[in-house]
């Protein structure tokens, strides 16, 4: 009796430190797992930090390049000496400017798009000119008149453009179309004083909003005209 | 060509009068401020067509810029400076 | 103290047209022999640069390129150059600022000489001026910061 | 040649219009706000005909392409400093003339 008692109590004794082995042996495993699972991180880490570091190091070189082409393309235009001396000292001139502000000119620019845009933008002007030319002839005829039929206020509206550039290119559009200035822009709230109701009707419609939008692709206005050219961009690039 | 030239300068002239009235009445200091701007808008043809009137326009064309460049930079800093000043 | 102004249409505008003043200014400064201008005119062009720079990015952004201390030592380096020069000419048994004599040293005709020289003089006298103008714009506008 | 000095003499006459109109805004409207629509835009599109004038009496030559730079440059300079000051006269909590 006692024996069998004695052979059950040692069973269950190496049972129980069987088990308590394969737990150790799981703990130490998952364990090992762990580790090899920190230090793959660790090291994946590193590998990107290196290729971030690149990329940026190169999105500076980039900026750069593209600074000291413009500058010295302005220094071209304004010196008209084109002996080997001057063209030397406005390489100079142009890579000393870019090398200290080359993140003044260009911020947050998708290199696929600037052709784009840029070719939008030259579009856009003659437009731009024409608006200018209605709003001086609206001046004119309100000066002229010996009682002007004006009747200002200050209209706020929202808008839908997100970037600095659009934004900008927005304000300064309105300031140069008739009867509108742009006051103020406030967390995408742009303040305008307005000559009369009537333009004022004309801001709300949104004309010209939808105009900047398009130029540099923005807003939930998706054109016939941008599939068309993402097509002619697509087939340049051979893909 | 060059009386016309004249013509247009001396009108020039006499506009850069009109806005120097609004320079030394204007009721508050912000409108002295857009009648300098408005003055160095006008002084800056005016220039050019001095240039013209010496033949000496590619001397003169240099001026001409750095008097917009500078009615610019004035114009950005006084703007800041008032609004720095608050109430006026 | 300066801030950074809050307003995007002059911040952008103003962000983009800094290093066409600078190369503007260093234009008038290089071409002051054929051109009205020289040094004082695009020491004060390039002043004004930094001047727009300021009022519009704030001068913690300024400080990363012209704090007072650099421009101390850019202002002296500019004299140096203009006196340097000078005294060169003096050297080599000229008057002082005769460029004529530079010839010797640089291995050029007469007339060569004398314009490099001019440029030479007209540098240090653009950075001298361009450093003081800097400095005179920080001591009025951030009078009440120590450093 | 006469045509060249044509043009340019419509240009200028053009410009010294708007010049004008300009300053009759300037005088007589009747805030500030409304007097900032007159240079604002008189302003740029008067110194754009001008410059455009001047540059084709010029005819094509380094110099005439300083004009055109200098026309740019007012065009994207101009709007901003009318949106400076008035900026300033907003937050200096003037108040725009009502009728």
């Amino acid at each position: 009796m006692e024996v069998t008692l004695l052979i059950e109590a040692t069973e269950n004794a190496f049972r129980i430190l069987e088990e308590a082995r394969s737990h150790a042996a799981g703990i130490m495993d998952t364990t090992i797992e762990l580790m090899a699972e920190e230090h793959r991180i660790i090291e994946e880490k590193k590998v990107r930090a290196i290729f971030t570091g690149a990329r940026r190091r190169r999105a500076r070189f980039q900026n750069f390049a593209g600074t000291a082409c413009i500058l010295f393309v302005f220094w071209v235009l304004l010196s008209g000496h084109f002996d080997l001396f001057h063209l030397t000292l406005g390489g100079l001139c142009a890579a000393f400017v870019a090398y200290f502000f080359h993140d003044l000119l260009f911020v947050n620019v998708r290199v696929g798009d600037i052709r784009t845009v840029v070719w939008r933008f030259i579009r856009y002007i003659p437009w731009l000119l024409g608006q200018i030319l209605i709003a001086n002839m609206h001046v004119a005829a309100l000066v002229l008149r010996p009682k002007m039929p004006i009747r200002p206020r200050i209209i706020t509206f929202k808008t839908k453009l997100e970037t600095d550039i659009s934004r900008v290119t927005l304000a300064n559009s309105i300031t140069l179309t008739p009867g509108t200035v742009t006051i103020d822009i406030r967390e995408g709230e742009f303040y305008v004083h307005a000559l009369s109701h009537l333009v004022a009707e004309e801001l709300y419609g949104g004309e010209m909003e939808d105009r900047v939008a398009h130029i540099f692709m923005e807003g939930d206005h998706l054109y016939v005209q941008d599939v068309l050219d993402a097509s002619r961009i697509y087939e340049t690039l051979g893909v | 060509m060059n009386t016309f030239f004249l013509l247009i300068g001396i009108g020039m002239c006499v506009l850069v009068l009109g806005c120097l009235f609004r320079v030394t009445y204007g009721p508050t200091i912000l409108n002295r401020a857009a009648g300098i701007s408005a003055v160095g808008t006008k002084t800056l043809v005016i220039l050019m067509i001095i240039g013209v009137l010496h033949g000496r326009i590619e001397m003169f064309v240099d001026i001409s810029m750095v008097y917009a460049l500078l009615n610019f930079v004035g114009c950005i800093v006084l703007a800041k400076y008032l609004e720095r000043a608050g109430d006026i | 103290m300066i801030q950074k102004s809050d307003d995007v249409i002059v911040r952008t505008v103003a962000r983009s047209l800094m290093p066409f003043i600078l190369i503007y200014g260093l234009y008038v400064v290089m071409h002051g022999h054929y051109s009205p201008g020289g040094g004082f005119q695009g020491g004060v062009i390039l002043a004004a640069g930094f001047v727009l720079l300021t009022v519009t990015q704030g001068i913690e952004r300024t400080r990363q390129h012209m704090s007072q201390k650099t421009a101390c030592v850019i202002s002296s380096v500019g004299l140096l150059i203009y006196a340097g020069i000078g005294a060169l000419c003096l050297i080599l048994g000229g008057r002082y600022l005769d460029y004529g004599r530079l010839s010797q040293l640089l291995q050029v005709d007469q007339p060569t000489a004398r314009s490099l020289g001019i440029l030479g003089v007209e540098i240090g006298v653009a950075l001298g001026v361009m450093a003081v103008m800097c400095i005179i714009f920080f001591s009025i506008f951030a009078a009440d910061e120590t450093e | 040649m006469i045509v060249k000095e044509l043009i340019s003499a419509v240009f200028l006459s053009a410009g010294f219009f708007f010049f004008f109109t300009a300053t009759l805004g300037l005088l007589r409207l009747p805030d500030f706000y409304s007097r900032l629509h007159a240079t604002g835009k008189g302003d740029t599109l008067a110194v754009l005909f001008s410059m455009v004038g001047l540059a084709v009496y010029e005819g094509l030559s380094i110099t005439s392409i300083k004009i055109l730079l200098i026309a740019v440059f007012m065009f994207l300079a101009q709007p901003t400093a009318t949106h400076a000051i008035s900026r300033a006269a907003f937050r200096c909590h003037i108040q725009p003339f009502t009728r």
